[in-house]
């Protein structure tokens, strides 16, 4: 018999690594932010509801691989520094 | 010096403890006193609960330092015991009846997810008609939950379960939820001399439960517990169930043997036979009407009816290699259950015995007694009829499958 | 990213500091020298003009601190120009003859001052005024009474017209301007005609539609002599006339020039790892054509992409809109985008609140736009006509209230709405 | 490490862009009294109709500042791009920079001037009469939420989802000594895992509707029992807990279980496809309380389930919302902080899907709730109350209901009727906090 699990019942161990969707797929419009324009109150990182927004140091980015273009980030913005912009093909 | 009468064949109490007359549900208190549990969550339900009183007046005795929770119902008092066993520690729980069937998503939980809690069924007919009286109907609702379950036939025999089964349990090979089943009022109100072992002989027999290897739910290695499975993984588990199941029927021989070693008692592993070896017939039961049938067996040898017995003790998994090692080169089985089956309309056991008998060559006939339900008495002529019944298919005479025992 | 990227930036102007910025502002390691020709601490050009009115001291104006430099781990090379590009093997050579190698450079150059093409036999010391040393120079020279001549009335020529006016001590101040007003590139005649009132009402005089075409010693002062061929005495001429790109070096270095170093939206130029911002730019405008715009904003601007750009992260700049504003004589006046009427043009033209504004629009958008003694947003006016944004139905709050209506349409089309 | 604890994360204002009334200049003159020259605009065009302000938000790297020829604009170590007015030339580069309305220009003293947030305590915020503008103080705010998101980001939750979203938000600020038990519905898929693979860093526990506290109750007591201060927290949807799971909410609150309890309640079967439960709002069309001649969406009101929780032997009960992250934070915190018995924290969780709105829209339906008093926020401390965001003057139900589209249907005695049912509810809690008061403030953790 080849196992996937080494465990009897339905446990998970995270050290093997999360289980994630690639979330980014079903993004229709991204966000594109304005690096410079950002005011680095890292709003759009506390209300990201994926957690996929990083901090690059002169602002703050989504990471592209699981937003999910919700657009959340631009409603918080108070600087109006992010944008959504429509993927191609949507 | 003869070993006491209550006591099972050839049985000698190991500790020299005197028995004491216990009923079967403060068997089952001592038990679990014994255990050393961490956690006992229970809801009140006859005829359960005077096994519930007496597990808080050890707490109140300060003899059981297990956490108790007062829960309001059963599906909580499952539950919480197998999150005190998710979380590493040793769990008790008891039930009956329709506080089993309230309990019936955290039942399934608890096997499909493989923890470890041992339960108690004080088994009660099933509501409805409304009822509180004795009947095995309701650990028939939950026989295919994959838990084991262990039925037992005498007050002391429910005492050893309990250890039995948090052994079985939490052994590594197994990691099922064990059910302690007795019947109702028969057994839990019945008081009989029961042998109380010491504390320390139970310990060698019961390692500590932080000896066992299994997952723990924690902050030191965090893991996730009951995950969502779809697909070949759920098969898996499925398979794992099975094969575990196999294991557990399989080990409780060799449990047998090393609770003779550390207390003295010996059972018969998963089928006690008695007096089947040379039987022409065998009669089939499990419970408290064993102990009828033992004295029908034995006036019918006198008669020079060659009956035999055998006692299924643990229901799930089914011994049917054993039994079918019983009921070969029998002429006729009959199975007295204390239970139905809606649509089959024959006993549960009898069900069981009958797809088993199935691999005999030639067939045998196999028929269903159902008697006892809602507290009557399978009293001693009403199970020598079956009896007859019985030896007389072996020898060729026709007659219904099913009979209804004080009915017919 | 290779951890020892050496960033090699050339001109200490706003450029050039914005770039070394943006190259410090990614987390990557690299190494950054800034050189520049002159030796005064980084300074800005535009200064030069509030220099003399005395506006501000010659202390408070370096564009940054010295600890700046040290902070952004920026090397800074004073008074060293760079004579030659070796782009294959990827180095610059300095006047002394050594030689700096990079991985990445930046031509942040600048311009130099046109000369004013005229006949001058005697060799008349005709001045510039673009740098530090101009200035200084300037001041030496100018003595109470002193009669000065300003050849152009461009950007330059009339903020030095301005501060010379405003330092009274009996100087007198002609400008010169080939064109028939002033700030041609700037204003409509109408705008730019208020802007000489206001400058004739402060002493200045103004000669237009005429060229400077000779210069002449005439005992210690000058003969200035225009196209109409009359003449005029001055002490000091002032050559304003426009600015070039400080490009000449380059030729033959392989870097494409056109009027200046021609790059693409991310200040590339024609050879990898090498780019240009602000005044030697040549860079794309936001009407997609490609050109000049050596002011301030754009300097910043470029400069910011271009250092991004090396440092790795690839940003594009949406292209420059001429801008310009002015403060004459405490009035100030605002031009932002192409303020020409054309055929297919429409103008909005008011007057209000003590101050004029004028909006032109191509079908609904505004494409440029100035305002006189009126409160107004240049930046938020540069947006709308970058982004060609129709507002032609906001023309009358535009032309009544620029400053509300302008930050109000400007921050509607940021946040896409 | 992780981004949310960048010290260079700074506080900030925040305007509600377009969202002023008419005339008010509030900012505008508080700023005026307190620098003389606003540095503040108030964008109050009755002919557009448009009706704001704006301010400089301080860029992280401001145009004005570089296009600056005398460095007269600088940012200073907290990120504030301050104009030291001593070396302006007043040029007006910096205003051409700037597309964002943040430069002034003073005529008289030909020098521009911009906003420096008045050192972090901005007078225009304070004199905001409608909290369209606000100072958020989101350093502190990311000191709070510091701890690292121990979840997947791959989580197959809708865009936008408030479920999501306050998941995250909690367990940045409860931390790694937790254990997280969740139950089917929309966010368990957090901490479900999927198969043999997690999707927590934390230790989780996926329950069943109906007995997530009880699990609970097991591991409390067994982490209880060998000396770890580990919380156990659930995050459980509405349904889970006011309906078929509410039997053991109540038996672990009236037990008195160390457990922290975190409804987040989308009023509704969101993961099955939105059908009512018990705390859907009255009159709110679901699929199980649809709209026809005969039907007008849900017919009862919601079941209060966090009163319900605070006369039930709860230690600790509070309303939150993500609106509302500084607020939601300190109850978490006076959640975990409450260990002699259940805590219980009820999330308001807007589901755009089920509301019918649209995808980033959770945020505003959030605070619209609190701001029409259809959603008090309060807390509750061993049976004394004390509400923590008062209304004083609540906005009209409908500027709530106009949020969404499964209120489209209601007429004006419906819309009435729900305003009113609004109102009880927070004077219940007015007259709660008025009758058994509990005291000021809690000291801040």
């Amino acid at each position: 018999m080849r196992f996937h699990s080494p465990f009897e019942g339905p446990w998970a161990d995270p050290e093997a690594g999360l289980f994630s969707v690639r979330s980014g797929d079903w993004r229709q419009q991204r966000p594109v932010a304005n690096g410079a324009r950002c005011c680095r109150c890292g709003l759009c990182f506390l209300y990201c509801p994926t957690g996929c927004i990083s901090d690059r140091v002169t602002h703050f980015e989504a990471e592209l691989e699981f937003c999910k273009g919700c657009g959340l980030c631009v409603y918080i913005c108070p600087a109006a520094a992010i944008a959504m912009r429509a993927e191609e093909g949507c | 010096m003869a070993a006491p009468a209550y006591l099972p064949q050839g049985a000698q109490p190991a500790d020299g403890l005197a028995p004491r007359l216990l009923d079967g549900n403060k068997a089952a208190a001592y038990g679990v006193l014994l255990c050393r549990p961490d956690l006992i969550a229970a809801y009140p339900i006859t005829p359960q609960t005077p096994l519930l009183e007496q597990l808080y007046k050890f707490k109140a005795d300060g003899r059981l330092t297990a956490e108790t929770v007062e829960v309001e119902g059963e599906n909580s008092a499952l539950s919480a015991a197998l999150g005190v066993t998710v979380a590493g520690g040793r769990a008790f729980t008891a039930t009956s009846s329709m506080g089993l069937t309230f309990m019936y998503d955290a039942y399934l939980f608890a096997s499909g997810t493989r923890v470890p809690v041992v339960m108690v069924i004080a088994m009660r007919e099933q509501t409805a008609p409304t009822t509180v009286s004795c009947g095995q109907q309701d650990l028939m609702m939950v026989k295919e939950g994959g838990w084991v379950q262990l039925v037992c036939e005498s007050c002391q025999e429910i005492l050893d379960s309990i250890l039995v089964a948090y052994r079985l349990a939490e052994d590594p090979q197994v990691q099922l939820p064990v059910n302690v089943c007795y019947e109702g009022y028969y057994l839990s109100h019945l008081s009989e001399p029961v042998t109380v072992p010491a504390q320390e002989a139970v310990d060698r027999f019961l390692l500590p439960v932080r000896d066992k290897r299994r997952p723990v739910l924690g902050t030191e290695h965090p893991m996730t517990f009951g995950t969502y499975v779809v697909g070949e993984l759920y098969a898996e588990y499925r398979y794992k169930h099975c094969q575990a199941m196999e294991r557990a029927g399989g080990m409780l021989d060799a449990i047998d043997g090393e609770f003779r070693a550390a207390l003295g008692r010996p059972y018969g592993g998963a089928v006690e036979a008695y007096r089947a070896e040379d039987a022409e017939f065998l009669m089939v039961t499990m419970g408290s009407a064993a102990g009828t049938l033992k004295v029908v067996v034995d006036e019918l040898r006198k008669e020079g009816i060659a009956a035999g017995l055998a006692r299924v003790r643990m229901f799930r998994p089914l011994p049917a290699r054993e039994l079918l090692g019983l009921m070969r080169g029998k002429r006729a089985v009959g199975v007295v259950d204390r239970s139905v089956s809606f649509g089959w309309n024959r006993g549960h056991l009898f069900i069981d015995v009958k797809a088993v008998a199935q691999d005999l060559e030639p067939r045998i006939p196999v028929v269903s007694f159902i008697g006892g339900l809602a507290g009557t008495d399978l009293r001693r002529d009403l199970l020598a009829g079956a009896a007859r019944t019985t030896w007389e298919r072996g020898r060729g005479r026709a007659g219904a499958e099913v009979i209804w025992l004080g009915l017919e | 990213m290779n951890p020892t990227l050496r960033h090699v930036i050339v001109g200490a102007g706003t450029a050039g500091i914005a770039a070394a910025e943006a190259i410090r502002k990614t987390p990557e390691a690299a190494s950054i020298t800034l050189i520049s020709a002159e030796s005064d601490a980084p300074y800005s050009p535009t200064v030069l003009p509030h220099l003399l009115a005395e506006r501000i001291s010659q202390r408070a104006v370096a564009l940054r601190s010295a600890e700046f430099f040290d902070d952004i781990r920026c090397r800074l090379l004073l008074g060293r120009s760079v004579s030659a590009l070796d782009a294959d093997r990827r180095a610059v050579r300095l006047d002394d003859d050594s030689q700096i190698d990079f991985d990445r450079l930046l031509l942040a150059v600048g311009s130099e001052p046109l000369t004013p093409a005229l006949d001058n036999p005697d060799g008349v010391r005709c001045l510039s005024f673009t740098r530090m040393t101009d200035l200084h120079d300037l001041r030496a020279r100018l003595a109470p009474g002193c009669r000065v001549a300003v050849l152009g009335a461009g950007l330059i020529g009339m903020e030095l017209a301005e501060a010379l006016a405003g330092l009274g001590r009996g100087l007198q101040v002609l400008v010169v301007e080939q064109e028939q007003q002033v700030l041609p590139r700037t204003f409509n005649q109408e705008i730019a005609g208020e802007v000489l009132a206001l400058f004739r009402a402060h002493g200045v005089r103004f000669q237009l539609g005429l060229r400077a075409v000779a210069l002449e010693k005439a005992g210690g002062a000058v003969t200035l002599t225009l196209s109409d061929q009359r003449s005029h005495v001055a002490d000091l001429v002032i050559g304003c006339v426009g600015v070039k790109p400080r490009v000449s070096w380059l030729a033959g270095s392989g870097i494409a020039l056109g009027r200046g170093i021609a790059v693409d939206a991310r200040m590339a130029t024609n050879v990898a790892g090498v780019y240009a911002a602000g005044d030697a730019a040549e860079g794309p405008a936001a009407d997609g054509s490609a050109g000049l715009n050596p002011v301030l904003p754009t300097a910043a601007a470029q400069g910011r992409i271009a250092g991004a750009n090396m440092a790795g992260r690839s940003v594009q700049h949406d292209g420059w809109v001429p801008a310009n504003f002015f403060n004459f004589f405490g009035r100030v006046a605002v031009s932002v985008g192409d303020n020409s009427a054309g055929p297919a043009r429409s103008t909005v033209d008011r007057k209000a609140n003590g101050g004029r504004g004028q909006l032109f629009f191509e079908g609904e958008r505004l494409v440029g736009a100035s305002f006189l003694g009126v409160p107004t947003d240049p930046g938020a006016l540069s947006l709308l006509i970058r982004r060609r944004t129709p507002v032609r139905e906001y023309a009358e709050l535009l032309a009544q209230r620029p400053l509300e209506a302008s930050r109000w349409l400007a921050a509607r089309l940021q946040r896409g709405n | 490490m992780t981004a949310g604890i960048n010290p260079v994360v700074r506080d900030t204002l925040a305007i509600a862009f377009g969202a002023c009334p008419p005339a008010c200049r509030e900012c505008v003159k508080a700023c005026e009294h307190q620098r003389s020259l606003a540095r503040i605009v108030a964008l109050d065009l009755p002919e557009a109709p448009f009706h704001g302000a704006v301010t400089c938000l301080q860029c992280s790297e401001p145009a004005c500042r570089d296009a600056c020829p005398t460095g007269a604009i600088a940012q200073d170590e907290k990120g504030v791009t301050r104009l030291d007015s001593g070396r302006c030339v007043g040029c007006g580069a910096c205003a051409i920079a700037c597309e964002w309305g943040g430069i002034n220009f003073d005529f008289a003293a030909a020098r521009a001037f911009k906003c420096d947030t008045c050192d972090g305590r901005p007078a225009c915020a304070a004199a905001c009469p409608t909290g369209v503008l606000r100072w958020v103080e989101s350093a502190a705010l990311m000191r709070q939420y510091r701890e690292p998101d121990l979840f997947t980001r791959g989580a197959s939750l809708c865009p936008g989802c408030v479920a999501e979203l306050g998941f995250r938000m909690a367990f940045r600020v409860i931390g790694e000594d937790a254990i997280v038990f969740a139950a089917p519905g929309c966010a368990c898929a957090l901490a479900n895992g999927f198969g043999d693979k997690a999707t927590t860093r934390l230790p989780a526990v996926m329950c069943l509707m109906t007995n997530g506290p009880s699990i609970m109750t097991g591991v409390a007591r067994r982490l209880r029992q060998i000396g770890k201060q580990t919380r156990c927290v659930a995050f459980i949807g509405d349904g889970a807990t006011a309906d078929v799971g509410f039997q053991p909410l109540s038996g672990a609150a009236e037990r008195g279980e160390p457990i922290v309890y975190i409804c987040y309640d989308n009023e509704g079967y969101m993961n099955t496809g939105v059908q009512r439960s018990a705390t859907t709002t009255a009159g709110a069309r679901t699929m199980t309380t649809p709209v026809g001649p005969h039907l007008k969406g849900k017919t009862q009101a919601p079941k209060e389930v966090p009163l319900l929780m605070a006369f039930h032997g709860a230690a600790y009960v509070a309303t939150a919302s993500i609106a509302y992250p500084e607020d939601f934070a300190a109850k978490l915190k006076r959640a975990l902080a409450s260990n002699d018995g259940l805590a219980y924290v009820h999330l308001y969780a807007p589901c755009y899907v089920g509301w019918e709105s649209p995808m980033d829209s959770v945020v505003e339906i959030s605070r619209r709730a609190v701001e029409t008093r259809m959603f008090p926020l309060w807390e509750a401390d061993h049976g004394r109350f004390r509400i923590t965001h008062p209304i004083a003057r609540p906005r009209p139900v409908g500027d709530f209901t106009r949020l969404l589209g499964r209120f489209r249907h209601l007429g004006p005695a419906e819309l009435d009727a729900l305003g009113r049912q609004a109102e009880d509810r927070y004077r219940r809690i007015e007259a709660l906090s008025a009758a058994m008061p509990l005291a000021e403030e809690h000291p801040r953790q």
